[in-house]
């Protein structure tokens, strides 16, 4: 009915789950706000160089997803949830800097932390110079600098290490991340792209190329660039006197113990349930899951409902996700919202 | 001196040792050797490994380690039949695999073996 | 190599050390091996640190190494580990200091046990009443003799003559710490520095003026393996893997090996002779080997005691040229006599490794 | 779910060792037994998972489970929590149970450790004695050792022992009632049905094998038993 007055959203968290979701809210003549503690919208993405499958930049979907939030949504940056409540039929949210703001619904979007490595410390990171994360080595290839060791050497071999923090009880997460094994065949191409004489190693448990298209770059990976792929979680990383370093695995397939020396290691980081999606999630009394994510009324059919009528869950605060996954939630979050303020009177 | 044992030798592939020529030889001259994912297609089906601990996978695998100290006896039990070729699902030339197996290793024998 | 990840990870493995009263039980090891090691460790704490340490008469082996030679039932080995709790309960004390690491790792996992299955420790008490009608407390600590020494290492330090720096250059001596498996490997959580980087003996070499050699095979097993070694036709498997130790750390050059267990250093001391007369090959300069000692001879040493007091002696691999590095003062010809000066003679010398004696007789 | 595996649910570090496994091979990827034999602690826990009595049965009898050294570093490592070493030492205490370990030459070898260890423990109430360590069974001992057994009351003197003295001290005498208490909980807790188990299964065996049996370490069997290896345990 036109004589309905229009219905106002809160969006917590300007990754590309809440700008995707705040820009189709917004387009059904909702009034949308979006909030971000950061200074910058975009989330993780914002950091990627580029993108699997496709190999298309992160900074194109960014742009798209900007353009879409740029002229009807109210984007608030630097803007941290204090606290939420609920009374006489409406959401009171109070940021940290005393601004308070009310909706008729709000929408969490408050996504993923990555995996501190420093937690499996056999792998030596922060210890030893050389190994790095998956998302420093992003942060290389999208700053343009050169692929170099720690002493300046251009690395002629390069281990690459699936599930770190990820199905490992003992860091606490026994859960599967979804995209690090196909980051880990992104990153391998990239590797041999920028240092074509390196030889490349992407040590894995299982290889879970579920995605379209994923399979395909797997299979590229071998036949174009030679990288291989050796069946077996690292055990430990020491380091050589000239920095370089001895990575330990049993070559599951072969049933051997292996040892060779790598130039570099890169650490495939598993998702955990951000800092925010943890507070904001608790503070609703929302459920969580053992794999302390936050768990929807339905994990089939009702997958953005929570247990509070009025707040609704979108993208990787309900476990990890690849973008394309991320995209098609935040839309199914959007349809489910939407709904609901328009059975509000 | 006789201590009644003897340091042995250790079973751990060293890849910074190992010997990778014959892999190197093999990705020259038969590039779908790079594809394998280790199914096991093919020893499932091979007719020398009902008879014998003949395994393609894992000689593959252990030939791109450069883990060679089997090789040379294991590849005399394949009989070229081409059943496992037929079993690959990427399509490898398993068959012409183990005729390059075979040359490089005439090839690498002194240096190598 | 960035230290300060290591600190942060120290920082994380903070252990609860008993500060005085402590209810020490040997290591069988130890007294038939490096007795003079235990003899060193009481000396240490009763005179220079001036704490009371009791030992019971009656204490017995753990059956540690006949458990994992895997001889001893685990309700076997838990009752008589029940019996040392009891002497310990009987004496009036709460704080156990183990003298071995593979008794430490035992008392350890019984406790562990117990606390996960309490039934089993319901058990065991029934057996040890049944068996010698004793009863017992939980320890309310317990602390490997190392985490002693480690303890007090600032203590230790303050008192000492030496320090472990090469008096002709001035350098800290390179040092290679081995951590007994059982140590932390089994409850990271139990040892100083957890399990990956053991801070225990670190801490004691930073304090004593060395610098800590981080070698790739650090972390890997001297090669005892219990059954590995006790069996003539497996000893293959011990000698091995510390030739693997050998071969990774001597690019390092390291002067000298510290070891907290009680059979590692006896190990890495009679494999480098074993491998030297197997292969030819002797580690470390002049074909002397790596000389190799525990903690507590290395406090001692730095405290000033007499090396042949110490029990120096009974090592295969000299420790002369490591003495004379730090520039401890010791009496050569006194290194092989007996009380009173009684002659006893002398070691044959090996084939291939050198000791200090025939370094001598080719010098003059 | 086969008779043998429930046995194995019975010893209390089965229970605490073992978890589903994802076969990542991260045991064996530091396992020294690995390095030198032909072992491979993740295929072990996989044997044992498919909790067929077969193929646990085949293991119990087996080289295979005598090869670890209990090191104990699979216990840091695995991402499941599963302690390959402790279902070692489970798979060991039913082999010896069931007699099955003299089907085995490692296995074989538990009768010196019973009678060479096991006698000191109930003889002396140490797992070692010096006494029975010579160089003539423990050659890499090497020359030093030798000069100080021939001289050991002298030299554990002068290093402080009180060597078979009355009262606290290194290689003290451990009174006689400590030792019946040693021995009671022995008796009481199964630690000598065990013994008894290790003794008569190998002597049925050597019978099996022709070799002459006898008490002590000097007898045809337990000499084989110490030293020969078929030199088979590494095929590399």
């Amino acid at each position: 009915m036109n004589t309905q007055k229009t219905k106002s959203v809160i969006v917590i968290g300007a990754g590309i789950a809440g700008m995707e979701s705040s820009a189709q809210l917004a387009s059904f003549g909702h009034q949308v706000t979006l909030l971000e503690k950061e200074k910058v919208v975009g989330g993780h993405v914002a950091n990627w160089e580029r993108l699997f499958p496709t190999m298309k930049p992160a900074s194109e979907i960014i742009d798209l997803l900007k353009t879409d939030i740029m002229n009807n949504v109210n984007v608030q940056l630097d803007a941290e949830v204090f606290k939420i409540e609920f009374s006489n039929q409406e959401f009171i949210v109070t940021l940290t800097d005393g601004q308070i703001l009310k909706s008729d619904a709000v929408l969490l979007a408050t996504g993923y932390d990555l995996f501190d490595p420093r937690g499996k410390e056999e792998y030596g990171y922060g210890i030893y110079d050389n190994v790095i994360t998956s998302a420093e080595l992003e942060a290389v290839f999208k700053n343009g600098k050169e692929l170099k060791t720690s002493t300046g050497k251009t690395p002629k071999r390069v281990g690459i290490i699936h599930c770190v923090g990820s199905r490992d009880i003992k860091a606490g997460n026994q859960y599967c991340s979804n995209v690090c094994c196909i980051t880990g065949v992104k990153q391998a191409i990239e590797i041999k792209e920028a240092v074509p004489d390196a030889e490349v190693f992407c040590f894995y448990m299982d290889l879970r190329m579920f995605g379209r298209y994923f399979e395909d770059m797997y299979l590229k990976a071998q036949e174009k660039y030679g990288v291989q792929f050796v069946r077996g979680r690292l055990s430990e990383a020491c380091e050589n006197q000239d920095g370089s370093l001895i990575i330990k695995v049993e070559d599951t397939l072969a049933s051997k113990p292996l040892k060779m020396t790598v130039d570099l290691i890169v650490l495939l980081l598993g998702f955990e349930a951000s800092k925010g999606t943890t507070s904001l999630g608790k503070m609703l009394h929302l459920n969580f899951g053992d794999d302390r994510f936050i768990s929807p009324t339905n994990e089939h059919l009702l997958r953005h409902n929570t247990k509070m009528e009025g707040i609704f869950v979108a993208g990787t605060c309900t476990g990890p996700k690849s973008i394309i996954a991320t995209i098609s939630d935040a839309r199914g979050a959007v349809i489910t919202v939407n709904n609901y303020l328009n059975n509000l009177n | 001196m006789d201590f009644g044992y003897s340091i042995q030798k250790d079973n751990q592939i060293d890849y910074d040792k190992s010997h990778r020529e014959i892999a190197e030889y093999i990705r020259k001259e038969e590039s779908s050797f790079n594809i394998c994912m280790s199914c096991g297609s093919c020893t499932a089906i091979c007719s020398a490994g009902i008879f014998t601990d003949f395994n393609p996978r894992k000689l593959y695998l252990l030939i791109s380690r450069g883990d060679i100290r089997s090789i040379r006896k294991e590849i005399d039990h394949c009989m070229l039949c081409g059943k496992c070729q037929l079993a690959c699902p990427r399509g490898i030339n398993t068959r012409n695999i183990i005729l390059q197996i075979r040359t490089s290793i005439k090839q690498n024998k002194d240096h190598v073996f | 190599m960035n230290i300060e990840g290591k600190k942060a990870i120290w920082k994380d493995y903070q252990k609860d050390i008993a500060d005085d009263s402590y209810f020490y039980v040997r290591s069988c090891v130890r007294q038939n091996f490096l007795p003079g090691s235990e003899t060193t460790f009481i000396r240490i704490v009763r005179e220079e640190l001036g704490k009371d340490i009791y030992e019971h008469p009656c204490h017995t082996t753990c059956t540690g190494i006949g458990y994992h030679g895997d001889i001893v039932p685990v309700d076997t080995m838990m009752t008589v580990v029940a019996r040392q709790f009891a002497l310990m309960t009987e004496a009036g004390y709460e704080n156990l200091v183990p003298s071995c690491i593979t008794s430490f790792g035992i008392y350890t996992e019984v406790l562990d046990t117990w606390h996960h299955f309490p039934e089993v420790e319901a058990r065991v008490r029934e057996y040890l009443r049944m068996a010698t009608g004793r009863e017992f407390k939980i320890p309310a600590n317990i602390a490997h003799a190392s985490d002693i020494i480690y303890k007090f290492r600032k203590e230790i330090a303050t008192k000492a003559m030496y320090k472990l720096i090469n008096k002709n250059t001035g350098k800290p001596l390179k040092v290679v710490e081995h951590i007994g498996c059982h140590y932390s490997k089994m409850f990271p959580e139990k040892g100083v520095g957890g399990a990956e980087y053991p801070y225990v003996l670190v801490g004691m070499i930073e304090e004593w003026g060395g610098e800590v050699v981080d070698y790739p095979e650090r972390r890997h097993c001297c090669g005892f393996g219990f059954r590995q070694y006790l069996v003539q036709a497996n000893r293959g498997f011990s000698i091995s893997c510390s030739r693997k130790k050998f071969e990774s750390m001597q690019d390092y050059e390291p002067d000298m090996i510290i070891t907290n267990c009680p059979g590692c250093p006896m190990f890495l001391d009679k494999w480098q002779y074993a491998i030297s007369e197997l292969e030819g090959k002797t580690y470390g300069k002049d074909g002397m080997g790596i000389p190799v000692f525990t903690y507590e001879e290395v406090a001692g040493m730095l405290l000033g005691y007499d090396p042949w007091d110490l029990g120096m002696q009974v090592h295969q691999v000299a420790v002369e040229p490591l003495l004379d590095k730090i520039g401890v003062s010791y009496d050569a010809s006194r290194k092989y006599l007996g009380i009173n000066n009684k002659n006893l003679g002398q070691p044959k010398s090996p084939n291939v490794l050198v000791t200090a004696k025939s370094l001598l007789s080719e010098s003059l | 779910m086969g008779k043998l595996f429930d046995k194995l649910k019975e010893d209390v570090r089965f229970v605490e060792g073992f978890t589903a496994c994802i076969n990542c091979g991260t045991c064996t990827a530091i396992c020294a037994a690995a390095e030198f034999y032909n072992y491979d602690p993740r295929l072990l826990v996989d044997t044992v998972q498919t909790q067929n009595d077969d193929y646990i049965e085949a293991l119990l009898k087996s080289n295979t489970i005598w090869y670890c050294g209990e090191c104990m570093s699979c216990k840091t490592r695995c991402p499941r929590g599963n302690v390959p070493g402790l279902i070692v030492m489970a798979l060991r205490s039913l082999s010896q149970d069931l007699g099955y370990f003299v089907e085995s030459e490692k296995g074989r070898q538990q009768l010196f450790i019973k009678r060479v260890i096991g006698g000191w423990i109930l003889n002396f109430g140490y797992c070692l004695y010096l006494e029975g360590i010579g160089t003539d069974m423990y050659a890499e001992q090497g020359p030093v050792w030798d000069w100080r057994q021939k001289n050991w009351s002298d030299v554990l003197a002068r290093l402080g022992a009180n060597y078979k003295g009355e009262g606290p001290g290194i290689l003290r005498k451990i009174p006689a009632e400590a030792l019946d208490e040693i021995r009671r909980i022995f008796e009481v807790t199964g630690g000598k049905v065990r013994f008894d188990k290790i003794e008569e299964s190998s002597e049925k065996k050597a019978k099996e094998m022709n070799l002459k049996f006898g008490d002590g370490t000097d007898n045809e069997y337990f000499q084989h038993i110490f030293s020969y290896d078929n030199q088979n345990h590494n095929k590399e």
